[in-house]
């Protein structure tokens, strides 16, 4: 009876080998897959972190505010975005994306909502990673984002746009909100014929949803400055609505 | 902007298509498997298992000329294999399954990784079988031995649920090596034990009633 | 403009006479088809096959009668059979697996579609019986065989689960020649290797208890 | 059993082959939809209504090509029309929306559901266009309608509210005159008060601080 | 066993009649408190207040006639009102909103609960009001009243505004005397706050602009 | 300006006492739900209780358990359905259904398990109700449970006797197991015709379905313990299976 | 093991009653946070803020006495006080909301943490109000603030808008110093920039009108 | 204010990066868990006890070693237990039942509560073993048994089942003392008499085939 059950406890001896070969694969991808989420988390973290300070803005402190939020980025792209490709080459963008994509989002987020405020333009994809290449060494094949995750970053960029122009309002730049109104509306009609094309776009229907609602809060607060200023044209006799009116007052 | 977006248009446009490409092979590659399954079922009403193969070679061979087919279209997108890897995943999982079990019948052994390969004609530098594919298709074959085992007690081979022990023991075995992740293929492991449970309560169905003593034959005096 | 929609109102309103009616007529179909539900359980009682026919055979009719009276609502109709499709599926699909289950009780056969139509009184080139309907019926009605078997064999009937055994692999290997879409249907009839499973594991207990062996092959003749 | 199951099998499989072919005419549709839709936003950023129709109008001719299309794969099977009819409500009722927003920019008047028809060049004895989809596709142009109005009132067009209103209450007044099940267009009825009380709302916003009060009378005239 | 539940099958068999008979009152008053809705809607078109009492007071007969009919049909069941008031409920509560809102254009003030069942035929004894379904009706009613105020303003009559605050906010303050359970009253009682902060914005609408000034003390005694 | 105001906060005194009354009327209501409440969770933690109690059965304690059981259940009775029939009478049956429906399941439930173990037999509605009548005072109307909520509480009960059932086979009473199992099979196919009468039946049609399975669960195990009994009907040369072996046990 | 699971019973039993206990002084907080929202809501129809003051001061001190309550309930249980943090979040939050307002008419400035803790007789160190409960708070007073202002100038406080704009921007300016996860509190912080929009309109309405100028520097020293 | 909210930044920033270290430790304790449950599952296989119990000494010391970290990171969080204790419920569950499996296989006895907290180095006072936790972790061993016996037959060991059956049973009898909820625990107590009956039929096959008959007597003394 003895000898009768130790058959069993020895495993067949191929079959051992051929699972030790994938237990080492499988250890070496979820060890890349657990330092992939890491730097994600970290990325992500402090992609945020730009994104709030961006909204710190005023009327008076832009130029102090946007240069610390550049700062800011700049350090998660040499700090954190660059652990990320470090990390990832050739096949892993794909199949890691699961791990990175919410990360990459966000940081095109935080990097195209910093340069809006800047210029008023839209941060491209391209030169998005070019900025990336200068991270890597010459010799792998270097992190360079996709289409996808730049356009679902884009998406959730309206939503910060929004909350930038119904704040600008409330500081009287008038103009400036609808600035942001043109480029999101620009943004949502582009992301409208696109979005059916992407590879899962159940994530990005969703956010078209939140996106289009993004715009018709930035139009109603765009009408609302608007018919407000329009009603004393008349009484003031002026073809120019007088904005100086509107936005939080100097009470310095 | 609208140049970017274009372009973009573009770049999805052909990823889209790529992707109708797929779609149409592995929905030639679903119905082949079916069929494979279809015969391979056959065995659970006890038709030899040469006949069962005989009536599987052909189907299988349909199966690697659609895989070829799939790597041509890959082939076009370097690097991007895992980007619509998930559009035959599925299908791939069933064929790995149909062929380990149809191996195991024929050889009493597991299906190698690279066997599975060369079988489905692929290659690992170019267009590989994922290794967590191969894994869950034998979750799925162990899916099947119960069945099997209680089948060929019920057709009065009593020496079979011996052998599919041992067999499945010993992958049960293999599988803990694996540190899993909390994903569909740990959850397919974990549905493993239960066809491990039922193969012992077979196992001891017949023991139990000394139906599995007189016919042990040579490999019996090494085992019980 | 009212002009058009006061068209409208009257194309929606008589639309919504037809669905009424239809309703009406369904919630009678529903209770006879409970009745013969009702009675059907019996069988797990073991109570006579031939006395629960018996019991049936009236609610079958009055069920007959109600199909002729959705066909004379569709005559008014052609070409919308599909539209109000959706209103009587359900219940028709519970009739057949009634119908079919009470036929293999008689018959040790499978109902055909042709022979289910014709209880129904219903005529294919006017007011038919869809096939998916009809299949769906064979997949509910095998969803009740494991239970029936368990019980048989309870009240002392080894044979039983051979019968069924043979019946549902015959009739599983049929509905595989099918190529399903992803939809209700393929669900179903994924669901039937659970019966299949079951039953299996059945016969099985009492193959290996020695209770099934004595009356298997003469009885063959007789059935098949 | 094995022929009728071969019958079955070539069912199936050709109303397979429809679905495919419906499929791919659909997806065609929603993309021209899109372009559609995406060239129609661009009234919101106040582009004139006639660059816009002009920009629409090929698509629309693509449009009633696809329609014709699937007329055509519906020939073949007469009285399935509502078999597949789901497969392209959701597409239909968009280009109902869009074509008669379109129509209301043009010419300040409703769509009517047989001109709808004309400009897919639908026959209603053949392959008409379902009036629930069409009523469907009136509510969903009806959710554009607040959010033209606030943008056109922006850019300083403060007459816009007025005629909207006055088409609003309008086709509210006819909607209400049907009785609807309740259903998919009884909800989405039911959102249309909705915008009917933006509308009003914006109306009020201008009308309140004396912006709309001069060209009222005269342009009445012109459009009703 | 059999005896008692052939009894339950009786008494829920009746029930069910009972439920049936119902539903067909409660679909002809749905349609009847449409008809009145849809006079009611026109005030908002400015439409004189004695042209739309008129015009829905046939169809407020009617419902007052159907309201009857349940009476009588609940005369068979005494005790048994809350057993089946889930059936009538909403359509109740719909109707008091309607006449709650003519009352108070007519008079400027609450309709009372005995007024309500006055002008339904109703007696408390026997089938009355119940009192939720009169205090969610007064909700409804006023979540039209910042709709009406609206479109007052717009069509000129300044005055509106505060004579629906003072009527709003007594309202609210008589809500807020009762002490609501988390329920869908309360629900709809915590909706009022919307209506009273909408109705408060617009009287400042046109108090700030001087709109509101000189008409108010006067006419005040005159009212309608 | 000044009286402008004041009417504001001075409320229509006609409306003023039309809510006042109304306020009385939901306070009566309210008290009196809440009180409802409170007893009718009396009612399903010791009518729980009961249940609990029934189930601590085994082969030879029989007679001791089922009376400690049946004396719980007088007091439950007693103490607690008590409290609800003096809350409850006229229309409160129906308008505050909802209050009590599950207590007076649970204690249905908890009386028809105690009856069915004791007699073997189901507890009829109207007997439950007759000891109801004893309860309250003459001149009220007393509470009577309707069908709905006994049936709602039978179909629970069934629940109950498939946990019994699994016990008792595992004690070796496999008789009374199959008793059970034909009881639960004629209550299932009696319901299975009343549940679509019933007033609102997606309650009733979830729990038709756990039924079927404690239907199910029932055969299954009388089947395992049938083929079991019968594998050795040959040896033994009998045709009564020798039950006896069943069961656990006497470790005594 | 009996004595064990006779323990177990007894502890078992017992921590249901704990939450019993909590729900019922949840409840009575409930009523009372209700009183106090009542006699706040009267600063809408200007009532003086001392009377309002003091009508509230009774129903503060029982909320007061609750929470005392609900810590001595938790001090049997010591470190559970987030086993049951969730049966009086809600709570506790309107509480705050209440305070706050109150507190801000009485000074014009913030109702601080531990300012609050101490209004409510807490102590961090053993049953402390939970931040994030205390910033979920402030978020809800600052959504009453724009109404308040509204009705404020109705009755002729001009220069109200001034003070609130002047807080409201301040409070939002410190939110903004929070890294927020994506949850409630960053929700309700989301919506309290509408307030502060509302708030500068009607600013914005008084200062065009020339109504805010006289008073605004005079009473700036006092305030801020 | 300003202060105030700089100190909420810090406060949210940590609280954040508590559950952060949580989750580390228990990822960690995760790992550990299935080391030992891979060694325990050698019992299967007829491993002595004395060496399982030597494989998993270490393992159960690094699982002790990690309750102490878990208890340091909650020291520095007085009464924030139950604020995190779902991060680690489920695997406290599994450390449980492994514990008490192997405490069962050592000394035939139940593992205590009090000897559980010790085994882990948990103090009660502080951070303590929750009680429903391992009550599961007790249901989650009884689902084991079933196969141990199974597997001990099979190899020979008749004694076994009768062992485990008055465990089984002890322990069954035992839960019945209490009263649970309606919650996950009672679901799992349920699903124990499953277990109790599979162990039951094993020890009637054994006792059928006189095979258990000669050790009951002696072995009981000592065990009982
Ligand atoms: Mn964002
Ligand atoms: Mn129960």
């Amino acid at each position: 009876a003895g000898s009768a059950k130790k058959p069993k406890t020895m495993m067949d001896s191929a079959m051992k080998e051929e699972f030790a070969k994938h237990a080492d694969y499988l250890n070496a991808l979820n060890d890349k897959r657990e330092r992939v989420v890491k730097a994600s988390r970290d990325v992500t973290m402090n992609s945020k972190k730009v994104i709030f300070q961006v909204h710190r803005i005023s009327k008076h402190n832009k130029e102090e505010v946007l240069s610390k939020a550049e700062n800011d980025l700049a350090s998660v792209t040499d700090q954190y975005m660059s652990r990320l490709v470090k990390e990832l080459q050739g096949t892993d963008f794909w199949k890691l994306r699961r791990a990175y994509t919410f990360a990459v989002q966000e940081y095109v987020e935080a990097a195209t909502f910093c340069r809006f405020c800047k210029t008023g333009t839209l941060l491209n994809l391209a030169e998005i990673n070019a900025s990336l290449l200068a991270l890597s060494d010459k010799d792998v094949e270097p992190l360079q984002i996709n289409v996808l995750d730049y356009l679902l970053g884009v998406a959730d960029l309206t939503g910060e746009l929004m909350r930038l122009a119904i704040g600008r309002i409330s500081d009287g730049e008038v103009e400036y909100a609808e600035q942001i109104c043109k480029f999101v509306r620009d943004i949502y009609r582009e992301l409208t014929l696109l979005e059916p094309m992407m590879d899962d776009n159940i994530e990005m229907k969703k956010k078209m949803e939140t996106m289009l609602q993004s715009v018709v809060k930035i139009e109603n607060a765009c009408f609302g400055v608007h018919v407000r200023g329009s009603e004393y044209i008349p009484l003031l006799g002026s073809s120019d609505p007088d904005y100086s009116f509107l936005g939080v007052p100097d009470f310095e | 902007m609208e140049k970017q977006f274009e372009d973009f248009r573009h770049q999805l446009d052909e990823s889209g298509s790529v992707r109708e490409r797929i779609r149409s092979v592995v929905m030639e590659m679903e119905a082949a498997a079916r069929l494979v399954h279809s015969s391979l079922l056959l065995v659970h009403q006890s038709l030899p298992v040469l006949e069962v193969l005989e009536k599987t070679k052909l189907q299988i061979e349909v199966i690697k000329g659609l895989f070829g087919r799939l790597a041509e279209i890959l082939r076009e997108r370097p690097d991007q294999y895992y980007r619509y890897h998930g559009d035959w995943r599925s299908e791939t999982q069933t064929v790995v399954s149909l062929l380990a079990f149809l191996h195991w019948l024929e050889t009493g052994s597991l299906l190698m990784h690279t066997e599975a390969e060369k079988k489905l004609g692929l290659d690992s530098s170019e267009f590989g079988l994922d290794i967590e594919d191969y894994l869950i298709g034998l979750c799925f074959m162990s899916n099947e031995l119960p069945r099997y085992v209680v089948n060929q007690v019920t057709a009065g081979d009593y020496d079979c649920p011996r052998k599919v022990l041992k067999f499945l023991t010993d992958l049960h075995a293999a599988f803990r090596m694996l540190n899993l992740r909390n994903d569909f293929l740990r959850k397919k492991f974990d549905g493993m034990k239960y066809d491990l449970r039922r193969v012992e309560e077979v196992y001891y169905d017949v023991k139990i009633r000394g139906l599995a003593s007189t016919e042990s034959t040579q490999d019996e005096t090494a085992q019980a």
